[in-house]
């Protein structure tokens, strides 16, 4: 499935992102979420740089959505998270969605009820011209799905619209929760090729358990167990590295 | 036959009044999941301005002009749109995901309301004046059928008809019909949906105050009692139309009031009884309510 | 504890001016009537915590109950003219029936829709009274006592002191029951369910017994607060069945401090004082130079009361007895 | 499969499933359970693994299917029935009682068991021979000198031995175990797997384990039983699945 070029690609992209160093566009340092009782991040920091696919990988239930949430300030944290070098704890959720932050949720989340147009319009900011062409040429089912509720969509459909929600406005990150989860293999296809496109022109925080996805998208990996960073590096390096995988992610990659 | 028409229109009019309580109920519920006690307390406010204006414009005279008792009605829905957006500004607002402390704090100010009403305008009755054609009747297949049941009924119609219209055309609306499925993923869109609470305190408050209004109309008098009256009543009809529905409180509306002007009818005294076995019965068959949703 | 009994033991005894703070001097009949009704209402409060601070129900409908004992010990005595006892019989078998009925139909449900149907059931009690279709309650009006059938002493403005006493055993016996069963192998089960229903059920055990069993406990006991009730004041009316009244029974747990040991108690014997004192303290001449916007919601009561309960809900959640609590607990 | 002198199984579920508002959460799965055989079940997020525990718990209502415990269907017994019954379980997220000690939490358990959780006339504090269960269990799972810290005060890793210690004290003949090793850290893996084999084996328990941490399950499980998309893709012997290719492909995700 993983063309040369596209191969190529990512390893370009790698370098380059790797040689310069510039300053990380998110910075997560100690990061702690305690929920009903339990002490689900533990101390998390990692960057993530400004350019390409950052995966954040690691078992299931190691905190990897709870991360994603806790940036976002939905979770109750404590720890600092910066953003293009400004801080986020006090802002509340909506705020730093609007600072340029488009969010792909975990079982995406889509407004059961609303219409497939609803639910974009809903994603509509004021002064901000919505892109609905570059949605409709990525997702070309939603265009003539516009007036059925979301709620009857396949669950593919479902995921597309979810990313198209985040990408109707101009986001500077993007945070994407297991975008081909419960998807067919055709469906993770063409979900990821999506994805590859959307992820060429915004850096992308992704969450994701098919490790060939991550082999197509990512650039960046950062592996995590109980609810700390145990790994961070190029992406290449981790799944390239049979034993690393294997110790870091308990698979065989 | 007339007998049933008289009836019938007086029972939908009577659902009219139930459902102008409950809508602001069920749209507060819907999206905040607060249990709103205050809103009696908000319906009672509406019916005294409304009165105190009433009164001043007719100057001692028992009816007004149509023009007069238009201003009546949207002070009583002004009132309710202020009163509504000040308690969840002031008392709601704070206690952010306290969700039983925001229900206590409500019968908290359900007292305040109640007592302040009793301290400045006393526990008697007082007069609402209308426009006299509100006390003619009307004609219906041989029904000589109050005008104020036509009122109530009207009313009841535009309010349906405009929250119908703001939740399906407005963006607010949007956001609200969204947030009632997922407050979060609202947040995490980029809205900032306490804006969107507010709004819909003082679209419920303002419902309750016009609602406050129409039972003065209804009973030809407004006193202290009438809030928690009406409340109980409210309650029964969000309950059974499922919380947070509005389609759900305008049938449980009808059926309420149809229910129990026939029962009161057939057995006098039994329409109160009949309601509350009603609810009885649909909770146990849905405990969810006729269009309560799944979770 | 023990010095705070013997000293409520004894306050019939002591003649002592009080500064206005109740109606007459502390020995009086109108002051002992009034502590009564403070000790009444604080082990009402504290059958109705025992429900909504300990087992987790929220029940609108708990004011049902204590008019329920109420009204059926007054019937009987004053409409079936039975001597005490038997009416003491009578409103014991209808204390447990009655909540064992509708709380077997109620608690099918649970969360707001409990809350509901515990009001709608309320209500029913509301308009049955307040309507009177078999002409026993004396409708809107209410219903005075008959003492033709009742022991002597309890006969007489001169013999409050025992009304006082009735109430202050029937407190005792209210809060030792609380104690007793709160602490007992079903008492923990109780909280159990109040933390996590969900679990209780994968240890075995079925929640709706247990929620039954606490639900007629406390009925019960609000019952034999009725009872205490009408002997003490001579007499019923509606407004006790009414919706409010069991609000202000909500008020007066979270006012305390909801599920705490004392709580229940300091927040109904507070409610009750301010309740029937405020006016009458108001009514003194500093008092009555204040302007008009002061003084005319200063004169309600539940003006003031509803005041302090939204000020103790926004800044003292845990009630007043937390005010109390030890400071070792704040420096942590 | 099943040769003739095989023990019968003591739970065995037949064309279980589980829709909710027409999505299919669970589909079709039949599964036997051997006496004294450890089951892990394993499968990716949102496979179906903990619903699947909930529909054997009682905790959620099939559409369709029976489930069999030693033989007799189970279907329409409650979730307290079904603990009455041997089917013990634990909770992925560690929801005890907070407010109660670790001691009263194993306590209600032992109460339950023994019979006799209606009594108001009877002190908690006196009621000694739940007592002395609790403690036997919490001794099992070295919680004993945290006996009297409330619940909600222990750390992480306590309150999932005090979770199992409730397991033990409700007695059951088979054990349910939701994630255990959900938010424990690394360090403290390899001693509460031990811990779980002890006890499992001490009982000589019957075990459906959902766990993600593979080497837990590999060090513990007789046989693993896979779930994806709501459907059963594979049930053998560890070395069998892990060899697997549509294992492979499903779980370890080499789909593209």
């Amino acid at each position: 499935m993983t063309s040369d070029t596209a191969n190529a690609a990512v390893s370009e992209r790698n370098t380059g992102g790797a040689s310069a160093h510039p300053a990380p566009l998110l910075e997560v340092r100690d990061l702690h979420v305690r929920l009903g009782g339990s002490h689900i991040l533990q101390g998390a920091s990692f960057d993530v740089p400004a350019r390409g696919v950052t995966a954040l990988l690691g078992r299931n239930g190691v905190g990897k959505t709870t991360t994603l949430r806790a940036i976002l300030g939905i979770v109750p944290r404590t720890g600092t998270v910066s953003f293009d070098a400004q801080p986020l704890e006090s802002v509340p959720t909506f705020r730093i969605i609007l600072r340029g932050i488009g969010y792909v949720p975990e079982d995406r989340d889509v407004f059961a009820g609303l219409t497939v147009a609803e639910n974009l319009a809903l994603a509509e900011r004021h002064g901000v011209p919505p892109r609905y062409d570059l949605v409709f040429d990525l997702f070309p089912d939603l265009r003539t799905r516009r007036r059925q509720l979301a709620g009857t969509l396949s669950g593919g459909q479902q995921q597309m619209l979810s990313i198209a929600r985040a990408l109707l406005n101009p986001a500077r990150l993007l945070l994407i929760d297991e975008p081909t989860k419960g998807l067919s293999p055709r469906l993770v296809t063409e979900t990821v090729e999506a994805l590859a496109r959307a992820a060429a022109d915004v850096p992308v925080l992704l969450v994701e358990q098919n490790l060939a996805a991550v082999h197509r998208l990512a650039d960046h990996a950062v592996v995590m167990t109980g609810g700390r960073v145990v790994h961070a590096g190029p992406a290449a390096d981790l799944l390239g590295d049979a034993v690393l995988t294997r110790r870091l992610l308990g698979v065989s990659a | 036959m007339s007998t049933i028409v008289l009836l019938a229109i007086t029972g939908i009019g009577l659902g009219g009044l139930y459902f102008l309580v409950a809508a602001g109920l069920a749209l507060i519920f819907g999206l905040m999941r607060v249990l709103n006690f205050a809103h009696g307390a908000f319906l009672l406010l509406g019916g005294y301005f409304a009165w105190l204006v009433g009164a001043y414009l007719a100057g001692g005279a028992a009816t007004v002009s149509n023009l007069q008792f238009l201003a009546m009605l949207f002070v009583a829905t002004l009132t309710g749109a202020v009163i509504g957006t000040l308690t969840e500004l002031v008392l709601i607002r704070p206690l952010y995901r306290r969700e039983i402390a925001q229900v206590l704090v409500t019968v908290g100010l359900t007292l305040v309301i109640g007592a302040l009403v009793i301290g400045v305008w006393g526990a008697d009755p007082k007069t609402f004046p209308v426009p006299a054609w509100v006390h003619r009747t009307t004609h219906v297949l041989g029904a000589n059928v109050p005008n104020s049941r036509f009122l109530l009924i009207g009313a009841a119609l535009a309010v349906l008809g405009a929250l119908q219209l703001f939740l399906r055309r407005t963006r607010y609306g949007l956001i609200v019909r969204a947030g009632v499925e997922n407050r979060t993923m609202v947040t995490a869109m980029g809205i900032d949906v306490r804006r969107a609470f507010t709004l819909v305190f003082a679209l419920g408050g303002a419902v309750a105050g016009l609602g406050g209004a129409l039972a003065g109309v209804n009973f030809g008098a407004v006193s202290p009692g009438l809030g928690t009256a009406l409340l109980i009543d409210a309650f029964i009809v969000v309950v059974i139309g499922g919380l947070g529905s509005i389609t759900g409180a305008a049938l449980a509306a009808l059926a309420v009031g149809l229910l129990q002007q026939f029962a009161n009818y057939y057995i006098v005294g039994v329409g109160d009884l009949s309601i509350v076995l009603l609810l009885v019965l649909v909770l146990l068959v849905r405990p969810r309510g006729v269009l309560g949703s799944a979770t | 504890m023990l010095i705070v009994a013997i000293a409520l033991v004894v306050v019939p005894f002591i003649d002592l001016p009080t500064a206005g703070i109740l109606p007459d001097r502390l020995n009086a009949p109108g002051s002992l009537q009034l502590l009564g009704l403070c000790l009444v209402f604080g082990a009402l409060a504290m059958t109705y915590d025992l429900l909504f601070g300990f087992t987790g129900l929220l029940s609108f409908g708990h004011a049902l109950f204590f008019a329920a004992g109420a009204y059926t010990f007054v019937i009987a005595v004053t409409v079936l003219r039975l001597s005490g006892p038997a009416a003491l019989g009578i409103t014991v078998a209808v204390a447990l029936l009655l909540p064992l009925a509708i709380g077997a139909v109620s608690l099918r449900t649970s969360g707001i829709a409990f809350a509901m149907v515990t009001l709608a059931f309320a209500q029913a009690g509301a308009v049955i009274v307040g309507q009177d279709p078999w002409h026993a309650t004396g409708g809107e009006l209410g219903l005075g006592m008959s003492y033709e059938k009742l022991p002597q002493f309890l006969v007489g403005v001169v013999n409050t002191r025992y009304l006082y006493w009735i109430s202050l055993a029937l407190l005792i016996m209210v809060a030792g029951i609380i104690w007793w069963i709160s602490g007992s192998v079903t008492g923990r089960v109780w909280q159990a369910i109040r933390e996590n229903e969900r679990r209780v059920q994968i240890l075995g055990l079925r929640p709706y017994t247990f929620k039954l069993l606490a639900f007629v406990s406390a009925s019960f006991l609000a019952a034999m607060c009725g009872v205490a009730f009408v002997l003490l004041v001579g007499g019923v009316n509606p407004s006790i069945v009414s919706a409010e009244f069991t609000l202000t029974l909500l008020v007066m747990v979270v006012l305390g401090g909801a599920g705490t040991r004392w709580g229940a108690l300091v927040g109904g014997i507070v409610y009750t004082f301010l309740d029937q004192r405020l006016v009458a303290m108001a009514g003194s001449q500093a008092f009555a130079s204040l302007p008009a916007p002061l003084r005319v919601p200063l004169s309600q009561p539940l003006f003031i009361l509803g005041v302090i309960f939204i000020l103790v809900i926004l800044f003292r959640p845990a009630g007043i007895v937390s005010l109390f609590s030890p400071p070792a607990r704040r420096r942590e | 499969m099943t040769t003739p002198d095989a023990p019968a199984p003591v739970l065995e579920t037949t064309g279980l499933s589980l829709a909710i508002g027409g999505a299919p959460i669970v589909s079709g799965v039949s599964l036997t359970v051997a006496k004294g055989e450890f089951l892990g079940l394993i499968g990716p997020n949102g496979a179906g693994k903990t619903s699947l525990l909930n529909l054997l718990s009682g905790l959620r209502t099939p559409t369709s299917g029976t489930i069999r415990l030693h033989g007799k269907p189970i279907d329409r017994l409650a979730p307290h029935q079904r603990v009455r019954a041997g089917l013990g379980r634990t909770f992925q997220s560690s929801d005890l009682f907070p407010a109660l000690t670790a001691l009263e939490n194993v306590r209600l358990a032992a109460q339950a068991k023994l019979g006799g959780s209606m009594r108001l006339w009877r002190r908690a504090d006196r009621a000694t021979e739940s007592l002395d269960a609790a403690r036997a269990c919490l001794e099992r799972v070295g919680l004993s000198a945290r006996a009297n810290l409330l619940a909600g005060a222990l750390s992480h890793g306590d309150k999932r031995k005090l979770e199992l210690a409730i397991l033990l004290a409700t007695g059951p003949t088979v054990f349910l175990l939701d994630e255990p090793m959900a938010g424990v850290s690394a360090e403290d893996v390899p001693a509460l797997t031990q811990l779980i084999g002890e006890l499992c084996a001490g009982h000589g328990a019957t075990v459906v384990m959902v766990e993600h941490h593979m080497d837990v399950v590999l060090a513990l499980a007789d046989r693993l039983a896979v779930m994806h998309h709501g459907a059963l893709l594979a049930c053998d012997t560890p070395d069998a699945v892990m060899a697997n290719a549509t294992v492979q492909s499903a779980y370890v995700g080499e789909a593209l």
